[in-house]
């Protein structure tokens, strides 16, 4: 990271989670990162490089592939008085532990009548565009975004790359922190920090007043590009980053709708049961009264992602069906 | 070391200080007594539809809950399975919150909400009632690795059947234990079926023990109808593994003498092989082995019997009595701080 | 089974299914069962009892406790060769076997470039209602009919359970079959068969005209008799059984709200991410002009289904909250 | 039982009639060196941007791929990983389709869907191509079970990674497989390494056939770096298997020499280890043990190259001039009938 003189930082968003991780080991001893290949290898997606060497086996622990027992490990852990940071390598992989996610660590606080609290953070990543074909391109936060218990977070810029994963740790429940693989290269200026990120809502990332483009992580570059491109023709859009996928920052959605009345859900899961259907029926239910026109859904196309990079690309959204979806619901 | 048992019992210690060999066989023979009975109420009440739900029983199977809580102390930690009425009362759940659990009260050990699958005492470290067929090793795995980061001493005490050896959480398990050398006792209770599969039928290799030292853990098979056998190996294995030896595993022969649960027409097994088993009840063997040696049993029996329904029946009143949770309260614990807004 | 003079017989739901596994059994020798105590217990909803003694261990298989396992084994059987029916005893152990579902199941057909298909049919349990508490009360249908490649069947009445399996099986790509498990103990009269069931559309229950109820699976007889309530109050429900939750027929949906103008989605999943949401966003993005009112849709509450018989059902959708909600789109 | 080989080769027989063991070994040398370079020019493709996505490289590891597939007939099925090019090859998938494939083409082995990880042919029976970690595993059962129930005779081989060995399916697998006797070979290429981490840090035990024996199914360790030792091994496993043996289990010592993908800088190993493993080339083994037996090698190499090079160009070539799927078939395969109506 080389800082300016004015303190604002050049960098990357994965080197913006590293440091979210140094700090978070350095502050806590609780803390401590487990998956697999996060320490020698130094993380599949090479967040976490240089950790192991900086904090220890006994803090960065490779873990055997068995999804499974690990995730339910951290679990344990987190019952136990730690503060475990597990790596899933992606989202794909974690349809292992989903049993543990869902039956243990989003259920046991409940369950138990409220004597079990499992404060565990699980990061991996998410999404296609890569060309990694139908069993590493999957998005399935939105199934994760179901589950009552759980906090899902979606980091889709520098900031919250660096400043979502402190309060993701002082939540007593579990948080999910889905970062999406087309992000980690993506450089730009750190600023100060402005403080710990809220959980809780929705930031407006590009205030408009004809259409509200709703979305979050690895679509934001795509809606914002898209509004960009929109205001070239005229259309004055507002971009809502979600950030946090549960629980829903309904009302962040229903203030911009009331702004704009008309909106486009972009989400790169399939379309039908996907998070945007939610987002969609909310709008629709919530702002009835408020909406012009129906909402739009800028989905992926519902087929397991291909390899080629043509049929991939046509399986996702791209920031033309975003300026499209746009131009229909505001003519 | 202290021993965690039933309510207003004299703790045991493990010197040859205080109890007598009849008196600590007595105390056995009362937290073993204390199950059968509570569950055989449990199976009463289910009748009157007081209790709902799924409850699996755990009568026949009683000196292993008994045995193994011999060996843990108040420190250690237990994780279990939806057949836990037995552990949860061997670890010190007091019968009443047990009781009003099941009955969905609001001073149920799980606030009503577990029933008699899900039992939990943070308090008492019993993790748990979990229903997912071997979902709570690796969450055992976890409760060791932080005690092994914090250099405690303490002992987590898994209990899973034979059907739960076959998921692939048993394995993943094992091998992260044994990798890292986790403060983890395995407690495999083989009581030779999965609902109706019988152990045969289910895995290539049914012993299970050495399927289990394959992972380069130790691991022996136990008499489970024989609380004393039970204890020695559960003490054994303790000790190993507050000795920094790693996890230990231990097979527990023993056999469910009602159906897998209430629902179960039990089709599946000869009734000469139930009989079989039912004439090792570990309740009289050990009454029977106190006879040969010549210990004082009938009046302890009948003492053991007397207190134990008067417990019993104090938790069923209790229970009875006890306050609904109330609808309002629905939303609460779903997370710890909000109440879940979505 | 007892049948009558006019050749209607009277059935259970548990039975209907049992027929069909019978019938499927009989009349192709590539089809078998497989499952956790499918045969010598008979099926932990006695659905297969006595299959074992009428086609043998070879074609009733009991397996261990592996869903990934014999799932995977499905998928493998159902590509070479075989027409399987595997048995999950309920979806909340499903979750085991998703990654099966998902990523070969789901999606060899497609990363194959077509060459192999898997014509396997998966049966499974869900819902609550039952005491049976947080782990054995899922309903995740809705996550399943997130996938593209498969089809979800919810097979609501008698009839269905009868002659859903036919046509489930006569398809070449994975089906899934949800069977509410308050429905086994259900009772009627079975008529002829008229024709294997049409999987591609869903049933309208009950014509009318005000508003429309749509539904499927184990919230059916709640709409039905809230529908009956309503015209009680004056209010004529439409009740639509979707039936198939994957492909939606979302034709008919639109259509039954062309008529009514209104319309609730009844779902036992928890609300946010449900199906319901799904049926919801389509109906506002479909039928936008033809809403007078708001979709309603009546869910589960966002918690982990409690054991407390008061709790659970206060967690549940019921009748009342469906006449609520049907007042609320009408008035 | 004829072997199943690369295209335009000579087939073999097992009997004494036809090869000599020189020219046996010049086809196994042949089989070999065409996986290798049509590795190494996947190295250079994927630096020109020409293949995209993972590509993971089997070199080192070919004698593994070669030598079990001698053992396997037309009829027998292969599954396979996300190292599956060697394999692929091996079964006799043509390298034009192969490449085509990772240029993402109409005419790939999967019309451009599946890429490098995903490799099928369904003719040939090769069930692909699974990029999740064990999960070819229960779907090879599957095939197996299969053929029992329908009284063939065929082999399943399914190959996985010492990774693998630690994920749940693998256990549920072996219990699966053992348990019903199935016609399965299970084929663990223990690279030492699943991606960065080291098989003594991610398995307890890790003499991997002890492992896998210890579900009462046959299992050897087999030096398979030495491609007539696989040979031999894989042979008598499927002879075992098609004689109704159940499964059988070989794990395979091997090495890649080549990072795990594309994307690994290979930090996590030793250059010294590598190099020691280096020394033992599958390829350069087998032709220097055909020099020490004085059987001609020299012209044989040239002339394999040749034809290797010859058989890579035309594949490059293909590829390069075969037409992308068109982007309006997206939707086409994701059901067998319906175009996916939502
Ligand atoms: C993952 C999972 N699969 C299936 C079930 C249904 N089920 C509950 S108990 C049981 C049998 C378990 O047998 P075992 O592990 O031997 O324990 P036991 O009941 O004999 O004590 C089954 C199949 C479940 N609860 N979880
Ligand atoms: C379930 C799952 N977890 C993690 C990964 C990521 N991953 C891909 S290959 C690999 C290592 C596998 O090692 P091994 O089985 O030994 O095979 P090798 O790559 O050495 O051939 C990992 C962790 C994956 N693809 N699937
Ligand atoms: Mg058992
Ligand atoms: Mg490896």
């Amino acid at each position: 990271m080389a800082s300016d003189a004015a303190g604002a930082a050049k960098t990357t968003y994965r080197e913006a989670m590293r440091e979210a991780l140094r700090e978070a080991l350095r502050a806590d001893d609780r803390v401590f990162l487990m998956g697999e290949d996060v320490g020698r290898y130094g993380g599949c997606f090479g967040v976490s490089l240089g950790l192991l060497e900086e904090f220890g086996p006994e803090r960065i622990l490779d873990t055997p592939l068995s999804e499974s027992a690990f995730v339910g490990a951290g679990i344990g852990a987190a019952l136990n008085g730690m503060r475990p940071i597990v790596e899933i390598m992606t989202v794909n992989f974690s349809l292992l532990a989903l049993d543990q996610i869902l039956n243990n660590a989003a259920t046991l606080l409940h369950m138990s009548g409220g004597q079990l609290p499992v404060p565990l953070v699980i990061r991996m990543t998410t999404g296609a565009g890569r060309q990694l074909a139908a069993q590493h391109s999957h998005s399935l936060e939105g199934w994760y975004a179901h589950i009552p218990g759980i906090r899902v977070l979606a980091p889709a810029t520098i900031e919250d790359a660096r400043h979502m994963l402190a309060p993701a740790l002082a939540d007593p429940d579990p948080v999910l922190i889905f970062e999406h693989g087309s992000l980690y290269n993506a450089s730009g200026e750190l600023g100060p920090p402005a403080g710990p990120v809220d959980l809780d809502h929705a930031a407006v990332r590009r205030p408009g007043t004809d259409v509200s483009l709703i979305t979050y992580g690895g679509s934001l570059p795509k809606a914002l590009t898209a509004a960009d491109e929109l205001a070239a023709d005229g259309i004055d859009a507002e971009v809502v980053d979600l950030r946090t996928l549960r629980p829903l920052d309904g009302r962040a959605v229903a203030a911009s709708v009331a702004r704009t009345h008309r909106a486009v859900v972009i989400d790169e899961a399939w379309r039908s049961g996907s998070l945007a259907a939610e987002v969609s029926a909310r709008i629709a239910e919530d702002s009835f009264y408020e909406l012009d026109a129906p909402v739009e859904r800028v989905c992926s196309a519902e087929v397991p992602i291909p390899y080629a990079r043509l049929l991939e690309q046509a399986a996702l959204p791209q920031t033309a069906d975003i300026i499209a979806a746009a131009h229909r619901a505001v003519d | 070391m202290t021993s965690v048992r039933g309510t207003h019992r004299r703790k045991a210690t493990m010197g040859a200080d205080v109890a007598t060999r009849a008196e600590r066989r007595g105390e056995l023979l009362h937290a073993m007594l204390r199950i059968r009975r509570f569950e055989e109420r449990c199976v009463e009440l289910y009748s009157a539809a007081k209790i709902r739900g799924f409850v699996h029983l755990y009568i026949g199977e009683e000196a292993v809950a008994v045995g193994v809580n011999e060996a843990l102390t108040a420190e250690d930690a237990v994780v279990s399975t939806y057949r836990e009425h037995g552990h949860a009362l061997a670890r010190g759940l007091p019968a009443e919150a047990i009781m009003a659990e099941m009955y969905g009260r609001a001073t149920g050990c799980s606030g009503g909400r577990g029933g008699s699958m899900h039992l939990f005492d943070a308090g008492r470290h019993f993790y748990g009632g979990n229903a997912i067929v071997a979902g709570g090793l690796p969450l055992a795995a976890g409760l060791a690795l932080a005690d092994r980061m914090c250099g405690r001493s303490r002992v987590t005490c898994c209990f899973f059947g034979d059907g739960a050896f076959a998921e692939g959480e048993f394995h993943e398990t094992a091998n992260l234990a044994a990798l890292w050398g986790l403060p983890l006792l395995f407690v495999c209770e083989n009581n030779l079926y999965a609902m109706g599969t019988a152990l045969q039928r289910h895995e290539a290799q049914t012993d299970l023990a050495l399927r289990a030292a394959s992972y380069g853990m130790a691991a022996w098979a136990v008499d489970g109808m024989d609380v004393e056998a039970v204890e020695r190996a559960a003490r054994r294995a303790a000790e190993g593994i507050r000795g920094g030896g790693g996890p230990y595993f231990l097979e527990m022969r023993t056999y469910r003498f009602r159906a897998h649960s209430m629902y179960d027409p039990d089709r599946y097994r000869d009734k000469a092989e139930v009989e079989r088993w039912k004439a090792r009840d570990p309740v009289t063997r050990l009454a029977d082995r106190m006879r040969e040696d010549a210990e004082p049993v009938e009046d302890l029996l009948g003492e053991t019997e007397r207190q134990v329904t008067e417990e019993i029946d104090a938790a069923v009143d209790g229970a009875e009595r006890a306050p609904e949770e109330p609808v309002e309260s629905l939303l609460q614990h779903v997370t710890s701080l909000r109440t879940e807004a979505t």
